[in-house]
């Protein structure tokens, strides 16, 4: 126990620690001045050198890379994420904040995935090749091919600029978060539906199910208890990668919808050369992928206790 | 469970199976009587399409309505990698609508000695031979119409075989099952059914009663089968 | 010459193997026989090295075996092929291995002498019967003309007469290249016609190593007479008694 | 599978000779006639530079289809080795496998974007080797599950008793189960790398205005979206039926590869 | 004095609260009407007394600043010349909430003091002409000592209530304002970044006004009952040439290029013909400084230019010393109208046979990339008078010595006006100055105008008592109400 425990504490550092690092030293060597990038999003305006020379002094880039980067680094050991160069307040209040918006946006976009997923792979690995398969995987494809852009400005024309149901903009109460999740759910929903479908369709090939249904077994228990866990290998793969999709697609999707959250957060930061804010996010979405690619490995295993058996 | 001997059984009947597969004929039409409770081996050499035959002739007699319990002739045939011993039992027991835990496991696997066996491990934790006996244990927790049991001792040791063929003996006796036993081992066979099938080639070639094809075997591979019966008469 | 000496092997928590010490010299075959669930699957994965003792050492003259190239022959002969792939390609692999080139006249001698059509070859493994398929992976062990096989029920879905067949085709092959055979089987008959020594598994441990003869003649352990009384039973033995 | 080299063939065909087709110059700027409806001048009608649609949709298809097709393909094929390295290599290799795809997936694309543009220069080469380098890493995670699934098969036992080599092994038995998966994280890749190009051109690397690319036409064309909605229903319905054909064509091509097993 | 208005606009700043003094400028609460400045800016871009009541210069480097009379802070407090002082001394404590650098050195004071309650002495370490104009910048709002009720304690007609970051700024009405009552009880402002989600939500109905509406969609909405603003601001598209090498250095052939642009063309091809105004000259036309000089487009004379200039016509293709004259563009994406109007020159340039390229960068590779003499024009858009003062950018940007001058122009002449601007203090005399600057930067092409852009804002019918300011400092008076 406490050998996996170390095991996962090691992995969670390496990959924090690489990302942070590479983060900062390509954001450092990146073209252009940070501190003009800084004083242009204080100001929203360019601005004299005098000013911006100021503004370097200020957020600490008049030095060269390792005090710099030592200097973000040491208080982030006690958790502290140090100050925005922009806003000069507190990283971890306003990353916090984001968090709020976007973690359960993503949790709504992948179970709307997931729920649109499951029954139309289900239903097109039934007859696979057939029209229904075809309209289905069709249906489920239009939601990877229609760029999310396009989708959500369609989604809000029909239902909140034509029939007025459901709020366009913003974050305020729940409601808001439905056409955002929908617009990110479509598109998850697309590579889920044809990544279950195909599993479906690969794990029906088995040699042991003619058998099995000879011995009287439902189908849909078969479909259940010897087809899922045999699907579910390719699926869970890619699961976990949509978590990488739902935080990409979370950008565009929070910038059409008008709604703070992690995705904005980033892309004004890089903008800006906020090194603390984007670190902070770097930080954070490696903690998810770390988290989740543990939470698959462990799957993995409980689905197919083979797998690791022979690393032994 | 319902007392075999009460139960009148109708014969079973399947007429003119054949089987294609890849664009090649591997069974050519087939047909074959199972009289209530009778003992049918099909014996015939390697490729000669019993195993086809086994499952041509299941499928036809599932269709036709009849309870049919099949032990393949390999275990990763019949077992989920993926899933427990204990819940491949239980999904035979609810298939055939018993409620968990009411067939008599322990004595099966007591008689089998694989009572030892852990079942929340999955198939490929237990032996290969350990596998095949397990299946066949769940074949005999009902009472079907009929067993089909492809080569069920090729994997398992002398001992462990004659107690397994003993159980099943007793099995069918008492629940009046038929029973249609694929082999290539004709000793086996001459011990434990009446009649014999020979096939060759995708063709059922002799139908006679196992003492008559043992004695005097009309075709070549009937021929060719019995002289070959067991190593220490070695002729070559 | 493979020397394995005093292994104990883990499954799971369980001991598998216990205490086991023989040694297998060039051109000599030993069967491995005793109750199913005895180890001795695991006793070959111990051999070719994907189970690691938890204490003794296996060596082929003092080499690692898997250095010597073994061959080893499944005990699920569909198994040993990758389903997506004509047989044929599977079975050439030790030679590409080895970077020899195809070897059609010894394919040819295999497959007469394994009584299979070289036809079928161009199948994927569930396109041939259990018994074809034991058989082609037979065949594939014995293609590169490996110094040590390792055969696991190599006749367990064969027809007596495929079997004496196959069976005399590994002792010629035998005799010709001098490789060293470790066959894992149930049957009897064919241990004792066969091999140059029995060993009795039992429970994870060698009960008995004799040579044919002793066997049958005398076999030392009560173990040894159930497994004849039951292949007579069965009607295996029953000529020879 | 016809259908499937039909539409490859299309496609080439649209790559190659795309350009040839267009009836006009696709960077003339005609002022005067702005944002104006198809007519039979212009079939699709133009831009708000006054540019025509069609010819601009016809070169575009180079670097929108050819771009997002080599970027796929190169992802696919780093990620997979990735992947394989990762699940065929032992514990060692498997563990800093997976550590380098998370920190390049922690990794914000952005950042990547960012700083290639500026180290290589805009140009195709940077937005290729720009997207690949964060678009592998599905790749890498497929290619691993499965390929972990894959190690513990017999026929994977005999081939390394028999001494084959790693990427033999690699090439003949782990790579036909992974291709039923890998078809469907790739035809998913090729949609992001055309809608990924247009958002790198954004960044200011890769396709340099006034060069068409399907993407940027689509974004530009997002302000005339009430005023002239034609102007973004043309690139985003080729954008969508080139996805959605490339998504149908490789799902036929995964049941063929399924088929043939 | 009734309802609310929600007013959308592209980002809200998260530096505003709770101290819109930090650090930044406070440009929000400024616009919203919650905090005042002493001096403000009208629509003219011409200085007047705000919460001053007038502002005189008692030698060159002290100013009387008199405090109108009866002016209260949210809480009732009383601005006094002390609540000044008090307001101003933090901006230069580091560490304090307030401490704002930026504004420290713009005001560049030796010191402060009282004299009486209603004037404030302010002295200056140099004589600085600029210094009334930088009273009226929004950071410098006065403000009184904050507390839960009042966060942010302005005097202006509207009261701060609450901030959520990044996504809505909430003020209501002060019905004590001095000026009279303000013309909503509620006032909302909503962040929407995409100026086409903006749209979208203003025909649902989400929002009342849009500050900067997609100008391609100005005229469909303002044909309906939708109200559109449009007026230039200060904010000027322009291109700095790389003066130090390349082609760009021969002010003749600057000039050629400026007269092959067709600023209209631009104007109505990138900007829908309302998003800006075509620019002769730093300032916009008709505003405060402007001087009178044209957008010319002459594209003949750009042809006879570039002959004077030695280069020669061969196959449709300037040439100039056996090379083709080419020209490379850069510029930045950060702003929509940056790159068409780039690839807009490119097409003018080569429609008189002049090659040029476009690169579409960041603005800080860019800027690096004109100042290592790899470009020749670089695109930028800067706000001309950040607190209508017309100085300071000039200096930065065409200074010999000048912070952001990366195209190296140097012009001694220029330089010395621009000195004598900034030490003049005569609004007349300066006026002579500037308007002698703008004319020399024209003759020689010192940079490249293109636009003024205009701020393009929808609001509903009925929006009165609201215009667009050149500066954008201002949104809300008291007097901006709903008609019934
Ligand atoms: N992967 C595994 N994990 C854990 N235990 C296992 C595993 N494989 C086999 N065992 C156990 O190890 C013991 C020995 O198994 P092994 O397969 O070696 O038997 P065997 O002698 O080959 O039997 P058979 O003749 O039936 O093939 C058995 O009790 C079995 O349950
Ligand atoms: N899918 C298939 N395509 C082509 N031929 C096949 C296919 N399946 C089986 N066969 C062939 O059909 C014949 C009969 O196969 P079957 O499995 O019934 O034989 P069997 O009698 O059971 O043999 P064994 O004793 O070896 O199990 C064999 O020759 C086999 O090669
Ligand atoms: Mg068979
Ligand atoms: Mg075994
Ligand atoms: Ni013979």
């Amino acid at each position: 126990m406490s050998k996996t425990l170390f095991g996962l504490l090691l992995r969670t550092l390496v990959v924090l620690a690489g990302t942070a690092f590479l983060t900062f030293a390509l954001l450092w060597n990146a073209p252009g001045d940070p501190a003009a990038a800084i004083a242009m999003a204080r100001f929203d305006a360019l601005l004299s050198q005098e000013v911006i020379d100021q503004v370097r002094e200020e957020v600490g880039l008049n030095t060269s890379f390792w005090p710099a980067f030592w200097s973000w680094l040491g208080p982030l050991l006690c958790f502290d994420f140090g100050n925005s160069a922009v806003t000069g307040r507190p990283v971890w209040p306003d990353l916090w904040g984001a968090m709020t918006y976007t973690f359960p946006l993503a949790f709504a976009g992948l179970m709307i995935g997931l729920g649109v997923a499951l029954p139309l792979a289900i239903f097109a690995a039934k007859r696979p090749g057939r029209l229904s398969d075809r309209i289905a995987v069709a249906i489920a494809s239009l939601g990877a091919a229609i760029p999310a852009y396009w989708l959500g400005l369609l989604l809000i024309l029909l239902f909140a600029v034509q029939l007025g149901w459901l709020p366009a903009m913003g974050a305020r109460t729940p409601a808001h978060a439905i056409l955002p999740a929908l617009t990110l759910g479509l598109g998850v929903a697309a590579s889920l539906t044809r990544i279950i479908r195909s599993g479906i369709l690969e794990a029906r090939g088995q040699a042991f199910l003619p058998a099995i249904q000879r011995r009287g077994v439902p189908e849909a228990a078969i479909g259940r208890d010897h087809i899922a866990p045999h699907a579910a290998i390719p699926v869970i793969t890619v699961f976990g990668l949509e978590l990488a999709f739902l935080l990409e697609g979370a950008v565009l999707v929070e910038v059409i919808f008008g709604r703070p959250g992690l995705g904005t957060f980033l892309v004004s930061a890089i903008a800006a050369r906020d090194f603390p804010q984007v670190q902070a996010v770097v930080l954070l979405t490696a903690l998810v992928f770390v988290v989740s690619n543990l939470i698959i490995d462990l799957l993995y295993r409980l689905i197919d206790p083979r797998i690791g058996e022979r690393d032994a | 469970m319902v007392s075999g001997s009460t139960v009148t059984k109708l014969a079973l009947r399947v007429s003119d199976l054949s089987a294609m597969r890849s664009g090649r004929t591997i069974l050519y039409p087939t047909s074959l009587n199972i009289a209530p409770a009778e003992r049918i081996g099909i014996v015939g050499s390697s490729g000669s399409g019993k195993s086809t035959f086994g499952h041509a002739l299941i499928d036809d007699l599932r269709r036709q309505g009849h309870s049919v319990a099949q032990v393949p002739q390999s275990p990763d045939e019949a077992l989920d990698p993926l899933r427990s011993m204990a819940f491949h039992w239980q999904e035979a027991e609810r298939a055939l609508g018993l409620k968990p835990g009411t067939a008599d496991r322990e004595a099966l696997f007591a008689t089998l000695k694989i009572e030892k066996g852990d079942m929340r491990k999955r198939p490929w934790g237990w032996s290969r031979g350990m596998q095949q006996r397990f299946v066949i244990a769940m074949a005999l927790i009902g009472a079907p119409d009929l067993i089909v049991l492809d080569e069920p001792t090729s994997a398992l040791d002398p001992v462990v075989a004659a107690a397994t063929m003993q159980l099943l003996d007793q099995h069918l006796t008492e629940q009046n099952i038929a029973m249609v036993l694929i082999t290539h081992d004709l000793g086996l066979a001459s011990k434990w059914v009446s009649k014999l099938a020979v096939m060759q080639d995708g063709h059922l070639v002799e139908e006679a009663a196992t003492q008559d094809i043992l004695n005097t075997p009309q075709t070549k591979a009937a021929q060719s089968l019995v002289a070959h019966r067991n190593w220490m008469a070695l002729p070559c | 010459m493979l020397t394995v000496d005093t292994i104990a092997v883990k499954r799971g928590s369980k001991l598998a193997l216990q205490n086991i010490a023989f040694t297998l010299a060039a051109g000599k075959t030993l069967a491995v026989v005793g109750e199913s669930g005895a180890g001795k699957s695991t006793l070959i994965a111990a051999i070719l090295g994907f189970l690691k003792p938890i204490q003794g050492q296996i060596a082929w003259s003092g080499q690692p075996v898997r250095s010597c190239r073994p061959a080893l022959v499944m005990q699920e002969p569909r198994a040993a092929f990758n389903p997506v792939l004509p047989l044929r390609r599977s079975v050439l692999e030790p030679v590409v291995a080895a970077g020899q080139s195809v070897p059609e006249a010894r394919i040819k001698r295999l497959c007469d002498g394994l009584e299979i059509k070289e036809e079928i070859l161009e199948r994927r493994p569930n396109e041939v019967s259990i018994g074809q398929a034991q058989r082609v992976g037979i065949l594939r062990a014995l293609i590169a003309a490996p110094p040590l096989v390792l055969f696991d029920e190599p006749l367990s879905a064969l027809d007596a007469v495929t079997q004496k067949h196959t069976a005399r085709l590994i002792r010629d092959l035998q005799a010709e290249e001098g490789f060293a055979a470790l066959i894992v089987t149930h049957d009897l008959g064919y241990a004792v016609a066969h091999s140059d020594e029995i060993a009795v598994l039992r429970a994870g441990q060698i009960e008995e190593i004799s040579t044919p003869q002793q066997f049958v003649t005398a076999p030392k352990a009560g173990y040894c007479q159930a497994l004849r009384d039951a292949a007579i039973a069965l009607g295996g033995l029953e000529a020879a008694a | 599978m016809r259908s499937v080299l039909i539409l490859a063939v299309f496609f080439a065909l649209l790559i190659v000779f795309g350009a040839a087709l267009a009836p006009h110059d696709p960077n003339a700027l005609n002022i005067p006639k702005r944002l104006s409806p198809p007519s039979t001048e212009f079939l699709l009608g133009t831009d708000a530079l006054g540019r025509d649609v069609l010819s601009r949709l016809l070169h575009g298809a180079r670097w929108s289809l050819g771009l997002a097709f080599v970027v796929s393909l190169i992802s696919l094929a780093i990620g997979t080795c990735a992947g394989l390295i990762a699940a065929q290599g032992g514990k060692i290799a498997d563990w800093v496998m997976m550590r380098v795809t998370d920190t390049f997936l922690a990794f914000p694309e952005l950042v990547a974007a960012v700083v290639i543009a500026g180290l290589l220069g805009a140009g195709t080469w940077s937005l290729i080797f720009a997207l690949s380098l964060t678009g592998w890493m599905r790749f890498a995670r497929v290619a691993r599950g499965t390929g972990l699934s894959v190690k513990t098969r017999g026929y994977v036992v005999q081939a390394q008793l028999a001494g084959m080599p790693a990427w033999s092994i690699a090439r003949w038995h782990y790579l036909p189960a992974l291709l039923p998966s890998l078809t469907v994280v790739w035809t998913g890749a090729f949609a992001r790398a055309i809608l990924g190009i247009s958002a790198l051109g954004f960044l200011g690397f890769g396709v340099q205005p006034p060069n068409p690319e399907w993407g940027s036409m689509l974004l530009d064309a997002r302000v005339h979206m009430r005023s002239t909605p034609l102007l973004m229903i043309w690139p985003g319905l080729v954008v969508v039926t080139c996805v959605l054909a490339i998504n149908l064509s490789g799902d036929a091509l995964r049941d063929a590869i399924a088929k043939d097993a | 004095q009734e309802g609310s208005l929600t007013i959308s606009v592209g980002f809200i700043s998260e530096s505003e609260i709770p101290d819109p003094r930090a650090s930044y400028n406070g440009w929000m609460s400024n616009q919203t009407g919650v905090t005042e400045t002493l001096m403000g800016l009208d629509y003219d871009m011409k200085l007047y007394p705000r919460l001053a009541e007038a502002i005189e210069q008692s030698a060159p480097t002290t100013w009387r600043v008199t405090l109108r009379e009866g002016v209260t802070f949210h809480d009732g407090s009383a601005l006094t010349a002390q609540a000044v002082i008090d307001s101003i001394s933090p901006m230069s404590e580091e560490g304090h909430p307030a401490s704002n650098a930026r504004i420290v050195k713009l005001l560049d004071l030796a010191g402060m003091s009282t004299d009486g309650d209603r004037v404030v002495v302010f002295e200056t370490n140099s004589p600085n002409a600029a210094f009334p104009w930088s009273l009226s910048e929004p950071g410098l709002a006065i403000l009184g000592a904050p507390s839960d009720a009042f966060p942010i304690n302005g005097t202006g007609p509207y009261i701060f209530r609450d901030a959520v970051p990044n996504q809505e700024y909430r003020v209501e009405a002060n019905s004590d304002y001095r000026l009279g009552v303000p013309g909503f009880e509620e006032v909302r402002v909503v962040g929407i970044a995409n100026p086409s989600s903006a749209a979208l939500a203003f025909e649902a109905g989400e929002v009342d006004m849009v500050i900067n509406y997609p100008e391609a969609d100005f005229a469909r909405i303002s044909a309906g009952e939708a109200q559109g603003f449009s007026a230039p601001t200060s904010r000027l598209y322009f291109y700095t040439v790389n003066a130090a090498s390349g082609p760009m250095s021969n002010p003749l052939i600057r000039k050629a290029v400026s007269f092959a642009i067709d600023r209209n063309g631009v104007v109505d091809a990138v900007l829908s013909g309302v998003g800006g105004v075509a620019a002769g000259t730093v300032f916009p036309a008709g505003k405060n400084w402007a001087a009178d000089i044209a957008a010319e487009y002459d594209p003949a004379k750009a042809e006879a230019l570039l002959a004077e200039a030695g280069a020669v016509k061969t196959g449709g293709q300037w040439m100039l010393d056996g090379a083709p004259l080419e020209i490379d563009i850069v510029t930045y994406s950060s702003r929509a109208a940056l790159s068409p109007t780039a690839e807009i020159t490119q097409a003018f340039l080569s429609a008189i046979g002049i090659k040029a390229s476009v690169k579409v960068g960041e603005w800080g590779a860019s800027n690096d990339q004109i100042a290592a003499g790899e470009a020749d024009l670089f695109l930028q858009a800067w706000v001309a008078t950040p607190q209508g003062d017309p100085g300071s950018v000039l200096e930065a940007l065409l200074k010999s010595d000048g912070g952001s001058n990366s195209g190296r122009y140097a012009n001694a002449e220029l330089d010395k006006l621009l000195e004598a601007g900034r030490l003049t203090f005569d609004q007349d005399k300066r006026e002579a100055i500037y308007d002698d600057v703008q004319q020399i930067i024209a003759a020689d092409a010192a940079l490249i105008p293109v636009f003024h852009v205009s701020q393009v804002n929808v609001a509903k019918a009925g929006l009165t008592g609201y215009q667009v300011h050149p500066t954008e400092t201002y949104w809300l008076t008291h007097e901006t109400k709903l008609a019934e």
